[in-house]
């Protein structure tokens, strides 16, 4: 028990821990320093790891879309699609923290404390009285079955995607590359993403990559004619 | 003539409560003697009746409950009536559709069809009589199925769900050339009684 | 001060239909216009209010409804053993606040400005009876679409979402800055006040 000497905090969601971490650190959130935040933020999410926390899926496109961000704002003549991008996440992070204001307020207003009556009983007897039109029912129905394209519902398995969405953690991923690695020494960039079969895996994936490169495991190069990315591992010697 | 505290706290527990409640049980969640609830509610009896109050306190064997005069039941009897006639939610519709067409099913087999939990509605159409169980399916869970009912029918103006408005697949066409019937129609409402 | 036969009959539909009850309806019942149930129950809920009763009467949009004042609440929950419900989470706080700014919204809206997945959030506020289904939208996928209900406003202690609406002066200004940022980027919208 002794072990967890912190509690960390727990975020609704990556908006609200880029918040956290804009205010923290007394960002310009009309002008975000991406570079900046995106180290903050991965920062967090390796504690989050660290505390063995689960990390939705939302967190780590958050960190792909920051990730994409800081690539765009590092290219040459991309000036304006980085601050199309910019401008967006401050809308969505403005949006947000709007949202929050609100919910403050309701919560100041909002109680429990008033009681109402159940409906007094003259007589057990709530049969309904109205008319119901056919029409109207018809209508309903294509409504609730969607314009009669399915008319019975989809086989259970169609809702897998949606229901039974795999969680994929990035540390998983970085056994995968470095495996790669170590059979086939070099592995031509695209291919890695080979057997990713959803989303989370792709990003997961990448987030792996560029976790390797940062603790200096793996290198990424051009072939020598310059035209495919190539991932190798590094070298003891070139560690 | 005005209630004090302790004369409006017991109406408020006695109308909140909607029928009549034990005395023992008033004691204690007021922290009073049995003896004081008595007195209180009559104090509170007597100040409704000056006050013109359509409520009375009224002591039945050890229970108080607060109620309406009796002059007062053709007026409520008349917006409970209204209550009862009032048009269906569009989530009531859906799920009255949904039973209509495919009957029996499912509460999982509604859900399933509309994406959202069902069961609020599913419970106050039953109340409504519109629907009604129709035993259990034999699958593990033993899940409850529901059905139509005549009152359904009635409500319907029809005498069997054989005259339900067709749904089959390519129906889309002749939908449209009934919608505009109706629209055209407009406030057209079939209804064999009443 | 006593009440008037007007007040009483209303005060009596009130107290045995529970619910909040539309004006229309309270016309009908009663035989009055609209104009007269508002005038009526302005009257009936200040004579409640002199008489220091536990009762009060409130207007929530085009409903009235009577209910127990707040600081009942104790013996109430302690009478009808009623466990005192636990305040909202973050989560619901958040989307409540989507929808009563912007309501009718479909999930997706919501979950697009928090950023994560809500649907469980969604339902328990559906089941608290804080939000309700008011129908699907007319684009690919027929959604559903949320908005608040008379009982959010209840507990609210509103009649009307607007009284909520207006946001600060500070907060105004700057929006219309924010809005002006964004105006130049094609089809982007800051829609706090729908």
């Amino acid at each position: 028990m002794e072990k967890i000497s912190y509690k960390l905090e727990v975020f609704e969601g990556p908006l609200d821990l880029l918040l956290h971490l804009i205010s923290k650190n007394k960002l310009n959130i009309y002008d975000i320093p991406v570079a900046v935040l995106l180290e903050q933020y991965m920062e967090h999410i390796d504690k989050m790891k660290e505390a063995d926390m689960d990390i939705a899926s939302e967190f780590l496109e958050m960190a792909a879309y920051l990730v994409y961000l800081k690539t765009v704002s590092l290219l040459p003549k991309h000036e304006e699609e980085a601050k199309n991008l910019k401008m967006e996440l401050t809308g969505q992070l403005l949006e947000y923290k709007a949202v929050r204001e609100a919910a403050e307020k309701l919560s100041e207003r909002l109680d429990f404390d008033t009681f109402v009556r159940e409906p007094m009983e003259i007589e057990p007897d709530r049969t309904y009285k109205g008319k119901i039109s056919l029409v109207e029912l018809k209508k309903a129905y294509f409504a609730a079955v969607g314009r009669g394209k399915r008319r019975l519902p989809p086989p259970e398995t169609a809702f897998n995607k949606i229901v039974k969405r795999k969680v994929v953690s990035v540390s998983s991923k970085i056994i995968y590359v470095l495996k790669r690695l170590f059979k086939e020494k070099r592995v031509k960039f695209e291919s890695i993403f080979e057997n990713a079969t959803s989303k989370s895996e792709l990003v997961a994936t990448f987030l792996a990559i560029l976790e390797l490169i940062k603790g200096k495991r793996v290198k990424v190069a051009t072939t020598s004619k310059g035209d495919t990315l190539q991932l190798a591992a590094k070298k003891a010697d070139e560690i | 003539m005005k209630l004090n505290e302790l004369e409006a706290a017991l109406e408020a527990v006695l109308f909140a409560s909607g029928e009549a409640v034990e005395i023992d049980r008033l004691a204690e969640a007021l922290e009073w003697d049995r003896q004081k609830v008595i007195e209180i509610a009559d104090s509170l009896a007597e100040k409704l009746k000056e006050a013109g109050s359509s409520l009375e306190v009224v002591k039945l064997e050890d229970k108080v409950q607060i109620c309406t005069k009796k002059q007062y039941a053709e007026s409520i009897r008349k917006a409970l009536d209204i209550r009862k006639s009032l048009p269906l939610s569009q989530a009531a519709l859906e799920v009255l559709a949904i039973i209509c067409y495919n009957q029996p099913v499912t509460k999982a087999f509604i859900e399933q069809i509309r994406g959202v939990d069902c069961s609020g509605v599913i419970q106050s159409l039953c109340a409504k009589g519109l629907i009604e169980e129709k035993g259990r399916l034999e699958l593990p869970g033993r899940p409850l199925i529901y059905g139509t009912t005549d009152t359904l029918l009635r409500c319907l103006g029809v005498s069997s769900l054989s005259e339900l408005l067709p749904v089959d697949e390519g129906q889309e066409e002749e939908e449209k050339v009934i919608d505009g019937v109706f629209e055209a129609e407009e406030g057209y409402q079939i209804s064999l009684e009443g």
